[in-house]
This record gives C-alpha cells, sequence and structure tokens, in this order.
C-alpha cells in the first residue's frame, strides 16, 4: 500500500491524509455512527415487515410468538447485557491503561457472546424439532390464539410469523459473529499491548458496534417472543 | 475523551444492574393481560433500555460533538417515515 | 473558440498517475484518485453493456412482431439493461469516479477519510459486477429491474437471486461511498473551507451520501427477503400464506425513489459547477441552490408510492403519496430557476461542458415536468407502466443524469488526464447526443399516452411509426455516446498538456496541478475567499504562464 | 390519416375526457414552463455571450425572488394535485348498481365472467352506456386491467379483489393490454374491449350463458355444505348472509369492518381473521377447496342474497331487473 504508508513521525496510528490524531478520532467516531445509522435502517425493513404482519395478523402472531422459549430468551437477553458490561468495562480499561483488564474484559465478552449464540443455537434445533421452520415441512396445526381459546390458529400466518422470527435473529446473529471476530482482533491487538490511553479508537469503535446489536436485540426480545404472553 | 474517573466504574455497574431489572420487568409485565397497553409497555421498557445503553454505555450523552446524537436521531426519522408511511396505506386500507 | 497551445515544461512533473507503475499500483491503491479512474473504467465498461441491451431493445421493437428475440431473452433484455444501468452504471457513476477524484479536492483534503474503505468499496463493485455479468451469461434473469414478487420469488424460472445478491453487494458499495464522503465532508475540510465555502458539488454529494446511507440498507434487506424468499421458501411476501406482495413495493419503493435522487443529485451538483464557470459569476443564490439538494434528498424519501397508485394500495395513502410527490418538485423547480438566473448578466461562453449544461437544462425540464403528470393520479392511472414513464425517466437518467455527467467529464478531463481534449469533437458530439436522445425518447411520451405498455417485445401495429424514430434515435444517440470515448482516449496520448486552471476556474481543485500530484496539494491550502468567486477571477484574468484552454 | 400513426387514444369512456382534459391542461402548463426556461436560457445565452472587455456582473441572489418562484410553482403543483385527485375519485368510485363483471388472471389470459353467466376469454362485451365494474383477481403473479380508450388501468394481485369500473361511449373494439410485467408472455396478454349498442349486446347476451353467475354460486353454496350452516332462517351454526353484502359487521374483537367482496372472500378462505360478534369461530377455512371461478360464483352468490342492490337481484335472476336492462331488454324483444 504505497499510498497510506504511515508517517511514523510522532504517533505510529496517525494516518497520513489527517492534520492530528483528534482529527483523525473523530472521523472514526463520525464514521462509525454512521455506519450504525444505517444498520438501523438495514434493521428497519425488517421492523416495517413486522409491523405489518403483526398489525394484521395478531392473534396467530400471538400463538406464535408464544411457542418460544421466554426463558432463553430473557435469558439471552440478560447474557448480552453482561457482555455489553464487560464490553463498557474493556473499553475504560483501554482509556485508563489498564492492560490485564482491557484483556479480561474482552475475553469476558468473548464468552457471553459464544454463550449467546450457544443458548440461540438450542432455540432454533428446538424450532427444527417441532417443525416450527418455514418450509414444506412447517406444522402449526390446532394451536389456540391466545385469549381466544376456541380459535385455532392459521398456520400460513405463523408460518410468517417464523419466516420473520429466523430472518432477524438469524441477521443479529450473523452480526454476533461478526462482532466475535472483531472482538477476537481487539484481544490479539490487546495482547501485543497496541493500545494506550492516547491510542485506543479501535477498541472504543469495536465497543460501539457490540452496543449497538445488544440494543437490537433488546427490541427483538419482546417483539418476537413477548407479543400475547398473559394468561 | 481520554482517562475517565472511576466513578463512571459505578455508573455502568449501575446501568448494568438497572438493565438486567428491566428485562425482568418486561418479562413480568408481559404476563399481565394490559390490552392493548402490552405492547406499549414491552416497547417503553425496551427504549428506556436502548437509550441507557446508548447514552451511557455507548457515551452519547458524554459525547464532544452533536454529531453523533444528530446521526442517531437522523437514522431513527427516517425509520419512522419508513414506517409512519407505510402504515398510512395498511391502516386505510379497506382489506386485511 | 479554440484551444490555445499550452505552454508546458517537457519533463512532467510528478504526479498521481506517473509516480507508481504497474498494476498492483492500481490494484492496491488507497489514492482517491486512482481509485477514482478504477471506477472510471468499470462503469465505463457497464455503461456500454446496458447500451448494447437497450441497442436489442430497440432493433426488437422496430418491428411489432416479435421477430430478432424470442419474449423471454426480450424480457432479459429490458431486465439487465435496467439492472446494470441503474445499480452498475448511473448510481455509482458520478459519485465514483468524480465524486471520489473531486470530494477531497475541493474541500482541500489530502484523501478521503477512510481510503482502504474506498478501495474496498471498489472491490464490493467489482464483487457485484462480476456476480451481474456471471448471472447474464449463464441465462440472466428476467424479472424487470424492480424485481416484483410474486414473481420474482414463485414464478420466474431464471437467477433471481444471484442478481439480487449482486444489487446487495453493489448496494454496500454504494453505502460506503457515502460513508466515506459524509465523513470527509465533516472532518477533512481544509481550514477556512467553512460549510458556506464549499462548491455546490460537494453539497449535492452530501445530499447524494445521505440517501446513499439510510436508502440503500432498505433494498438491501428486501433483496435479502427475495432472495431467502425464493430459495429456502420463507414465504413473507407469499400471497398464498397471506403475505402481502405490496409489501415488497413498499420497501422497494422506499429505496429505489430516493435512489433516483441519487442519480440526479450529483448530476445537479455538476451543472451548477459548470455554469457559474461558463457565466463567469456567482452561482445565483447560493445558499438556496445548496439547501435544496438537501431538501430534496429528505423530501426524496415520502414520495415513493407514487410508483403504486394502480397497484392496490388504498385511496388516502395514494393522495398522501401523490401530495407529497409534488413537494419534492418544488426544490428542483428552484435549482432550474437559479441556474437560468445565473446566466443572466453572465459573460457565456460556449465551451463543450456548457453545451452539455444547456443539454440539461431543457431535457431535465422536460423530464421533470412528466413527472408532474405521473405524480397527478388522475393521468398516473392512465399512464403508468406505458411508455409514457419510460420517458419520463429517460429524459431525467439519459437526458439529465448521464448529460450531466459527460459536462463533468468534459469541464474536469484536463485535471484529470493533464491532458485537453479536442474541443471540437466534443461540440459535435454534444450536438449529436443532444439530437439523438430526443428523437429516441420523445416519440416514447406519445407512444405512452396513446396506451403502449412497457415491457412489450410485440406490439399493435399502429405503434410501429413512432417506435421507428425511437429506435433511429437511438442509434444516433448511440453514436453521441461512442465518439467521447474515442476522442478521451485519444487525448490521454494526443492532446495537448492541460495547464493547471484551462478554464480560469474558481475551486480548489484549479489550485493544483493538472494532474495533481499523490497528495493533492503540494502545501497545505488555507481558504480565504468565497465559493464562485469569479469576479475576482474575472478582475486578474489569466497570468502569462497559464494560458486557458479557449 | 392517422390510422397507422395515432397521435392521441381512442376516447371511448366516460373517464377518457376527463383524463385527457387534466392531460392538456398539463400539457399546456408545461409547455409554457419549457418555453419559459428554454427561451430564457438561449436569450441569455445570446445577450450576454462573453464579449472581449466586457465583464459578468456579480449578482448574490435574491430572497424575494427565490420565494416567488418557490411558492407559485407550490401552488400550481396543489391546483394538480387537487385536479389529479378529483380524477382519481372518479376512477376509484364504481357506481352503485354497475353491472358487475368477475375477471381472474393467469399467465397468460384473461377470463371473465358476467355476472349474468356468459364466460369470455381475451375479450370482454359490453353495452354502450352502461356502467360495468370489474372485480379482479389474479391466479399467479400480478397482471393489470388496461384499457387505453378507457384510460383506465388496475393492477389485478393474487389473493385479494381489485376493483375497476368504466362507461363505454362509443361502439368499437378496443386493446385490452396487461400492463404488469408477468412472465414470458406478459405482451401477448393482450385481448379486446368490444363495445356494442344496447340491440346487439342483447343478442350477444342471449347466447352461452350457462346461467347467472351467482346461480352457480347458489350450487357450490349448495355442494359445498355452506347452506347447512348459513340458513336463510338463522337457524344454523353460522350467521345469515341475507342482507350482508356492503352492511357494517361487528367482529368479535370489536372491530368494525365494511362486508365487501374481498371480506366475503376473506370469510371463505381464512375465516378466522375475522369473527363475526356473537359466533364461534367454527368455519372450517376453503382455501384449496375452491377454485377462483368458485369463489367468484361464492362471492356473486352472497352479493345477490341483499336485496338493496339492484344490479345483482338482478344476477340472481331475481324478479326485479333494474330499470335500465329491462328498457334495453324490451327494445330488443
Ligand atoms: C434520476 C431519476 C429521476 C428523477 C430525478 C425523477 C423525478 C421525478 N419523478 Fe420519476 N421516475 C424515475 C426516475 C426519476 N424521476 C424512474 C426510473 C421511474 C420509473 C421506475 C420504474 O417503474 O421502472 C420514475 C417514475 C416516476 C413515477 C411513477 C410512474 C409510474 O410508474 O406510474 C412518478 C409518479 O409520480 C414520478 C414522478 C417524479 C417526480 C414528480 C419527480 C420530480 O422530482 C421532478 C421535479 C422536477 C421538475 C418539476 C422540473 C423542474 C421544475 C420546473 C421547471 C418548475 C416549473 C414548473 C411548474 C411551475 C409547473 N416518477
Ligand atoms: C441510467 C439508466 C439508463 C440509461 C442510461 C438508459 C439508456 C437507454 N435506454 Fe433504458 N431503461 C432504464 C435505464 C436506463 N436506460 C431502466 C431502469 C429501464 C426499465 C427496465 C425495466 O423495465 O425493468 C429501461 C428501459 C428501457 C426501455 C423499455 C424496455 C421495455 O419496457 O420494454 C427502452 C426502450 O426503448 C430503453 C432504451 C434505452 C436507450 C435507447 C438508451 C440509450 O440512452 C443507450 C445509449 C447507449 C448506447 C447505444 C451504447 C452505445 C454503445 C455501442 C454502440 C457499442 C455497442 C456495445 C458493445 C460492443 C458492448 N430503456
Ligand atoms: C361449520 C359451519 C360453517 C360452514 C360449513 C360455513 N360457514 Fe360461513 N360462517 C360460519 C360461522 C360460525 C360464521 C361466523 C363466524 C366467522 O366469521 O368466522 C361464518 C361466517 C361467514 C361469512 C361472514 C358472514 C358475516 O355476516 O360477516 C361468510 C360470507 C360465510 N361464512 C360464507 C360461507 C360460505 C360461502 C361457506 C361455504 C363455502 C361457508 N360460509 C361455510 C359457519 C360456517
Ligand atoms: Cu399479465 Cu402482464
Ligand atoms: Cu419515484
Amino acid at each position: 500500500m504505497p499510498d497510506s504508508q504511515l508517517t511514523a513521525a510522532h504517533n505510529p496510528a496517525l494516518l497520513h491524509h489527517f492534520a492530528e490524531p483528534q482529527q483523525q478520532r473523530d472521523a472514526a467516531s463520525l464514521g462509525t455512527w454512521v455506519f450504525l445509522g444505517t444498520e438501523i435502517m438495514f434493521f428497519g425493513g425488517l421492523f416495517c415487515t413486522y409491523l405489518v404482519y403483526r398489525r394484521g395478523y395478531f392473534g396467530d402472531w400471538g400463538a406464535a410468538s408464544k411457542t418460544l422459549d421466554v426463558t432463553l430468551g430473557a435469558t439471552n437477553t440478560a447474557v448480552l447485557i453482561c457482555s455489553s458490561l464487560t464490553v463498557v468495562l474493556a473499553v475504560w480499561a483501554a482509556q485508563t491503561g489498564r492492560r490485564r483488564l482491557l484483556i479480561g474484559n474482552l475475553l469476558a465478552t468473548l464468552v457471553l457472546g459464544t454463550a449467546f449464540l450457544g443458548i440461540k443455537g438450542i432455540e432454533y434445533k428446538e424450532k427444527f424439532e417441532k417443525h416450527h421452520v418455514p418450509g414444506a415441512s412447517f406444522q402449526f396445526n390446532n394451536v389456540r390464539i391466545p385469549g381466544h381459546p376456541d380459535q385455532y390458529a392459521n398456520p400460513s400466518h405463523a408460518e410468517i410469523f417464523f419466516a420473520l422470527y429466523f430472518v432477524m435473529t438469524g441477521l443479529h446473529a450473523l452480526h454476533m459473529i461478526v462482532g466475535i471476530g472483531i472482538f477476537i482482533w481487539l484481544t490479539v491487538m490487546a495482547w501485543k499491548g497496541r493500545f494506550t490511553p492516547e491510542y485506543n479508537t479501535p477498541v472504543e469503535m469495536g465497543g460501539l458496534y457490540w452496543h449497538f446489536v445488544d440494543i437490537i436485540w433488546i427490541y427483538l426480545f419482546p417483539l418476537l417472543y413477548l407479543i400475547d404472553r398473559h394468561p | 475523551m481520554s482517562a475517565h474517573p472511576s466513578s463512571s466504574l459505578k455508573l455502568y455497574f449501575g446501568i448494568w444492574i438497572t438493565l438486567l431489572a428491566c428485562t425482568g420487568l418486561t418479562v413480568w409485565a408481559a404476563s399481565l393481560d394490559l390490552g392493548r397497553f402490552n405492547a406499549a409497555v414491552a416497547l417503553t421498557i425496551a427504549t428506556f433500555k436502548a437509550i441507557l445503553v446508548a447514552l451511557f454505555f455507548m457515551h452519547l450523552k458524554g459525547a464532544s460533538e452533536k454529531l453523533s446524537k444528530l446521526v442517531v436521531v437522523a437514522s431513527l426519522f427516517f425509520l419512522l417515515i419508513l414506517l409512519a408511511l407505510s402504515m398510512s396505506d395498511y391502516a386505510t386500507r379497506t382489506w386485511t | 473558440m479554440s484551444m490555445a497551445t499550452a505552454s508546458i515544461p517537457t519533463v512532467e512533473r510528478e504526479n498521481y498517475l506517473n509516480k507508481h507503475y504497474g498494476v498492483g499500483s492500481w490494484l492496491f491503491t488507497t489514492d482517491h484518485k486512482r481509485i477514482a479512474l478504477l471506477y472510471l473504467l468499470s462503469i465505463t465498461f457497464f455503461f456500454f453493456i446496458g447500451g448494447f441491451f437497450a441497442l436489442l431493445i430497440r432493433l426488437e421493437l422496430l418491428t411489432p412482431a416479435g421477430d430478432l428475440v424470442q419474449a423471454d431473452s426480450y424480457n432479459k433484455l429490458f431486465t439487465m439493461h435496467g439492472m446494470v444501468m441503474v445499480f452498475f452504471f448511473l448510481i455509482p457513476s458520478i459519485p465514483a469516479v468524480l465524486g471520489n477524484f473531486l470530494v477531497p479536492l475541493m474541500i482541500g483534503a489530502k484523501d478521503l477519510a477512510f481510503p482502504k474503505i474506498n478501495l474496498l468499496s471498489w472491490y464490493l463493485y467489482i464483487i457485484g459486477g462480476v456476480m451481474m455479468l456471471h448471472c447474464m451469461l449463464t441465462g440472466g434473469v428476467d424479472t424487470g429491474w424492480t424485481f416484483y414478487v410474486p414473481f420474482s420469488t414463485a414464478f420466474s424460472n431464471t437467477k433471481v437471486v444471484e442478481a439480487g445478491l449482486a444489487i446487495f453487494v453493489a448496494g454496500f458499495s454504494s453505502i460506503l461511498t457515502g460513508l466515506n464522503f459524509v465523513v470527509t465532508i465533516h472532518r477533512l475540510r481544509a481550514p477556512g473551507m467553512s460549510w458556506s465555502r464549499l462548491p455546490l458539488f460537494i453539497w449535492a454529494h452530501y445530499a447524494t451520501s445521505i440517501i446513499q446511507l439510510l436508502g440503500t440498507p432498505v433494498i438491501a434487506i428486501t433483496l435479502v427477503l427475495v432472495a431467502a424468499e425464493r430459495a429456502l421458501h420463507l414465504g413473507i411476501f407469499d400471497p398464498k400464506l397471506g403475505g402481502d406482495p405490496l409489501l415488497f413495493q413498499h420497501l422497494f419503493w422506499f429505496y429505489s425513489h430516493p435512489a433516483v435522487y441519487i442519480m440526479i443529485l450529483p448530476s445537479m451538483g455538476i451543472i451548477s459547477e459548470i455554469i457559474a464557470c461558463f457565466s463567469r459569476k456567482r452561482i445565483f443564490g447560493y445558499s438556496f441552490v445548496a439547501f435544496s439538494s438537501i431538501a430534496i434528498a429528505v423530501f426524496g424519501f415520502l414520495v415513493w408510492a407514487h410508483h403504486m397508485f394502480v397497484a392496490g394500495i388504498s385511496v388516502y395513502a395514494a393522495l398522501v403519496f401523490s401530495l407529497l410527490s409534488y413537494l419534492v418538485a418544488v426544490p428542483s423547480a428552484v435549482k432550474v430557476f437559479n441556474w437560468t438566473a445565473t446566466m443572466y448578466k453572465g459573460s457565456i461562453y460556449y465551451d463543450a461542458p456548457m453545451l452539455y449544461a444547456f443539454g440539461f437544462l431543457g431535457l431535465f425540464t422536460v423530464g421533470g415536468l412528466t413527472g408532474l403528470f405521473l405524480a397527478a393520479l388522475g393521468i398516473d392511472v392512465h399512464v403508468t407502466d406505458t411508455y409514457f414513464v419510460i420517458a419520463h425517466f429517460h429524459y431525467i437518467m439519459v437526458g439529465g443524469a448521464v448529460m450531466g455527467y459527460l459536462g463533468g467529464m468534459h469541464f474536469w478531463w484536463p485535471k484529470i488526464s493533464g491532458r485537453l481534449y479536442p474541443e471540437g469533437w466534443a461540440k459535435l458530439a454534444a450536438l449529436i447526443v443532444f439530437i439523438g436522445f430526443n428523437l429516441t425518447f420523445f416519440p416514447q411520451f406519445i407512444l405512452g399516452y396513446i396506451g403502449m405498455p412497457r415491457r412489450y417485445y410485440q406490439y399493435p401495429p399502429e405503434f410501429q411509426v413512432l417506435n421507428v424514430l425511437s429506435t433511429a434515435g437511438a442509434t444516433i444517440l448511440g453514436v453521441g455516446y461512442l465518439l467521447p470515448m474515442v476522442y478521451f482516449l485519444w487525448s490521454m496520448r494526443y492532446g495537448k498538456p492541460a495547464p493547471d486552471n484551462p478554464w480560469n476556474a474558481a475551486g480548489l481543485e484549479w489550485k493544483t496541478a493538472s494532474p495533481p500530484p499523490t497528495f493533492n496539494f503540494d502545501e497545505e491550502p488555507v481558504v480565504t475567499w468565497e465559493a464562485y468567486n469569479y469576479d475576482e477571477l474575472n478582475r486578474f484574468p489569466v497570468k502569462e504562464e497559464t494560458p486557458v484552454a479557449r | 390519416m392517422f390510422d397507422n400513426f395515432p397521435l392521441w387514444p381512442q376516447r371511448a369512456s366516460t373517464m377518457a375526457g376527463n383524463v385527457d382534459a387534466l392531460y392538456i391542461f398539463l400539457l399546456m402548463v408545461s409547455g409554457l414552463m419549457t418555453l419559459l426556461i428554454s427561451v430564457c436560457v438561449v436569450f441569455f445565452a445570446a445577450k450576454f455571450r462573453h464579449r472581449p472587455g466586457v465583464q459578468a456582473e456579480p449578482i448574490e441572489g435574491s430572497t424575494p425572488l427565490e420565494l416567488t418562484w418557490s411558492i407559485i410553482p407550490m401552488g400550481v403543483f396543489l391546483v394538480i394535485f387537487s385536479w389529479g385527485a378529483v380524477v382519481f375519485f372518479q376512477e376509484r368510485t364504481p357506481p352503485r348498481d354497475a353491472t358487475e363483471v368477475y375477471v381472474v388472471a393467469k399467465q397468460w389470459m384473461w377470463k371473465l365472467e358476467h355476472a349474468e353467466g356468459q364466460r369470455e376469454i381475451n375479450e370482454l362485451h359490453v353495452p354502450v352506456g352502461r356502467d360495468v365494474k370489474m372485480i379482479m383477481t389474479s391466479q399467479d403473479a400480478i397482471h393489470s386491467f388496461y384499457v387505453p380508450a378507457f384510460r383506465i388501468k388496475q393492477d389485478v394481485l393474487p389473493g385479494r379483489y381489485t376493483v375497476a369500473w368504466f362507461r363505454a361511449t362509443k361502439p368499437g373494439t378496443y386493446h385490452l393490454f396487461c400492463a404488469e410485467y408477468c412472465g414470458t408472455q406478459h405482451s401477448g396478454m393482450i385481448g379486446s374491449v368490444v363495445v356494442m349498442e344496447p340491440a346487439q349486446y342483447e343478442v350477444w347476451m342471449s347466447g352461452g350463458s350457462t346461467g347467472p353467475l351467482s346461480a352457480s354460486g347458489e350450487k357450490v353454496f349448495a355442494e359445498l355444505g355452506c347452506a347447512t350452516c348459513h340458513r336463510p332462517d338463522g337457524q344454523g351454526r353460522g350467521p345469515n348472509l341475507q342482507g350482508l353484502f356492503g352492511k357494517t359487521v361487528q367482529l368479535e374483537d370489536g372491530r368494525t369492518v365494511t362486508a365487501d367482496e374481498n371480506y366475503i372472500r376473506e370469510s371463505i378462505l381464512d375465516p378466522g381473521a375475522k369473527v363475526l360478534k356473537g359466533f364461534k369461530p367454527v368455519m372450517p377455512t376453503f382455501q384449496g377447496i375452491v377454485s377462483e371461478e368458485q369463489l367468484n360464483a361464492l362471492v356473486a352468490y352472497v352479493k345477490s342474497l341483499s336485496s338493496t342492490r339492484p344490479g345483482n337481484a338482478m344476477a340472481a335472476g331475481s324478479t326485479s331487473p333494474p330499470a335500465k336492462a329491462s328498457a334495453q331488454r324490451s327494445q330488443v324483444q
């Protein structure tokens, strides 16, 4: 990369086209936020789809939602919240130059992220076993609509719910996997001692991304699991 | 945005506890029959949690630049356009 | 006005073109100017592919019977013509080529904020493009560029998934370009380059980036849903399950209407630069022109369902979207009037870029005004999905956006290549394009109003005369487009070396060498003047050492 | 002279004039604007062309001017919008007593069935001067029913009904196009609308009918066992369907809906979606059991049960044909 050679004068991380480190940090921060903005719209298309059908097929969706395991869902929410804490601690550690604390928290985040995916995997497996995966083998007969004990959910509408369930949680999981990739890289960098109180933008930006994915889940959880829970 | 005072540690743990509590709260609230308010309650709690994460964990609160806030607000605004104008069709249709 | 010979030192200065040699120095470059050239090559390639499809379409339509190609092939032709032209030519064209090249130069930056992401976005474009080519070569796709479900998910037996994913990937290229521009414009302006001093080209690109950033993700996810539905039978839009095909259309147009402003806004930016320069005046009502760009970008998100008036949306929604469509036309009107007013009491030169700008003014106006026809509910019912719509958008996209693009290419060619193009040929080409264009697309307005539906490969005989005219025009137009390609290539070798500021134009990009050095400016510029300070430039016209092109 | 080179579409419905009027208005407005702008451009370009020694005059801009040319166009736009909306409302509001034609679109043909029972493919015969309402649905992809001479177009969707209407004013044969891209033979999915003098039309009408559509609907109604639950005396498990069509009905969940064609269709295919107040959701779904044609017949039959609608009463073969139709009939006899 001939053109973007680091001008290794005073700060090895300062790229040539920035005048000063602050400008570079601000650019990275703005870039990350703007990227998260596009992510909002990316999931926004799904939220719009969700809204349209939930409005149209509330009862059927309530029935379908009720088959999801709310304990696993809530556990996963808690797992993600904990990971958000470890992430923010990691950022704090990086900013205050505590290398071991940084590495510890990055590793904890990785563990929690993996745990989330594991639990998600269990849920997916259950869906396969119950034939709740949209497609030819989909079955959702004789499931009663919550609050209307004499009425059965329309399997077709429930199928749309599960389709959206898989797309939404699947895309979220994909974001988690990407996040884990980022955090592995951050851990390696932290291990090598690359981050200092002066230079820790990658940790901060990785953290922003992770929190964002967390926020998406904070919405997915009630939207998917808690549509019509009450007895 | 260099060294934070260690008081921010306390803040982080406080937010963390609140978030966990809210998760419990939303599960519990879902078990009540609030009619059409179930959705409203669930979304309000979710939004509250999201705001906590954004303000404190993502440091939107103390952000040196207003710009990050503007980006978030703008994105949400356009999301709102998507939802609201789509609904202007669905809510006024005579079918489904 | 003929170009005067420029006295130029025989030893070439070091610049971004000759600093490094070899394929690797291009494929791994992070220099925005080189990436712009990579884009230039690739989008030109796709333009001619798309143009080739267009010629086949026009040839088929020469006669009423479907004789040249099969029905299925014709359907693939217009589909791939639309997809290639929209996603692989026009959307990246101006932002990724001229924007990439000029945004840092115009604001006095050394590069875009994220040079590696800039390169990545070119690679994404290429990956998407290769997928699209592969899709076309191995069977193609026949859904129309609009991918309407349930045809695309359940009935088409062509490569819908691959085409969708190709556009998905190219979409991310577009998002990353927009992201780079936004951050660059916010963070890397040279000292003194305040927002009110930004060239209108920059404002236009800023507005474009907003759309790219907030619209493109929605089409991306929508195409994912279509692909998933087709491949995995998810059934999200499937009417058999109670899914709503109109939901797809809502999501599709939520992006694709604003996307038409991705295509026109950068072109409007170019026109602002050209008209100011060749009228030797500050643009009339700078701030109105600047803010109208932002207004178009924002209001552009409010009108999408005007593509769905007869699709089955509710009458009330139709009313709302019709009304909002008129709202977005106001800032466009403001721009047209301001450009015209800029010429008033100017000192107007008729160089090739200005000829293209004249063309733009006329054709965009006609295209935009016919947009008003379409936004009028009562008329749209009759003319939607007819050639009237085809004519409307070609007037804007070809007559407007492509004209602007060509104008910009001529205007900045000396800066990009360091060479002057042959002015006489350029004027001739502009004339041919203008004539060919109108001959091709004007008859289509009439065709549309008398009722010829679009996407027809055979048609009732009474439509033939107008179709013949249109086909004739398309061949002329094709020549008009081939010409610049030939003389641009020619000029790279034989063209006269360009001075730094051949037009005596305002703007930071003209203050550095032609072609610019790798880091754009030998010393960091400090801006102490307002944008379009032509009255100052006119007072000290042309220095001896830097003769003007004309 | 313009047979092979028409510049204006034929005008054969009451709607055509309205659309053309607005179109001409728009042509004038935009012609004027184009003229204004091109005259300005050409005039400025000529008058202010560069002359040695003459310099451009620096002009900043002018807020009053900007406001003028934002507000005046906005006003013009509002006029266009309102006019367009009025025409659109006419296009979208079928008269109450229109004759009904059920349209089923499929790749790549139009199947049309008159309420009186005549079936046609890719051809629609209608008399001059009568309101005709088309109730349309698709068996596969989206199609669009387009008759340029009538200036009407409406997409035809799978899974629901859409509606279009016209009143023909001039006898003749007019193009019927499919205007929404629907696959290979999209451009072959064409047909014609034959507009006839009422007398001729009656002659045409008298042949080839298998009985009114609602009568075949009645048969289906009996065959599928609908009648066991929906009994005219209201004693069945389901509601009495007499007089249902067009009424506002109360649903179990508190909503109210108007019982239009789409409602009846949905009630048959997805009875659970909108449960009538006071009833148990016991009605089985007939999705996959009834064909589109049977469904249309059922809908026509249920509609015919509401006596407030003369058009349908006639379709059902009842004793009160609409005045217009009987007048035409007596001409023939
Ligand atoms: C660059 C591309 C571009 C641009 C800028 C526009 C701009 C506009 N478009 Fe266009 N449009 C397309 C590309 C574009 N469009 C495409 C590709 C399609 C078809 C897609 C498909 O189906 O395949 C389409 C289709 C389309 C439709 C749907 C047609 C249909 O399928 O039924 C409509 C309907 O409202 C519409 C309206 C408008 C309007 C109101 C504007 C306005 O923004 C125009 C504003 C400009 C002006 C109005 C001119 C300047 C103004 C003046 C000179 C003021 C003076 C005027 C008066 C006082 C009257 N367009
Ligand atoms: C940026 C967008 C863009 C551009 C530039 C163009 C350019 C042209 N388009 Fe475009 N067109 C669309 C976007 C565009 N189009 C879209 C979105 C659709 C809708 C698709 C759909 O319905 O899904 C469409 C549909 C469309 C149709 C309607 C098809 C139908 O509905 O059945 C027609 C018909 O005339 C047409 C014609 C043309 C012509 C003649 C050009 C000319 O301007 C092209 C001129 C260029 C050339 C002629 C190239 C010259 C090159 C050579 C001569 C070299 C030969 C090539 C090789 C050796 C490789 N286009
Ligand atoms: C097992 C009994 C049963 C059968 C068989 C049955 N229905 Fe129903 N139908 C009901 C009940 C109960 C309701 C009211 C509850 C509801 O809306 O689901 C109903 C509602 C309806 C409605 C809406 C009525 C209103 O007033 O809103 C229509 C229309 C209808 N049925 C038509 C049919 C047709 C056509 C058939 C045959 C193809 C049929 N039904 C067969 C029991 C039945
Ligand atoms: Cu049916 Cu096109
Ligand atoms: Cu549009």
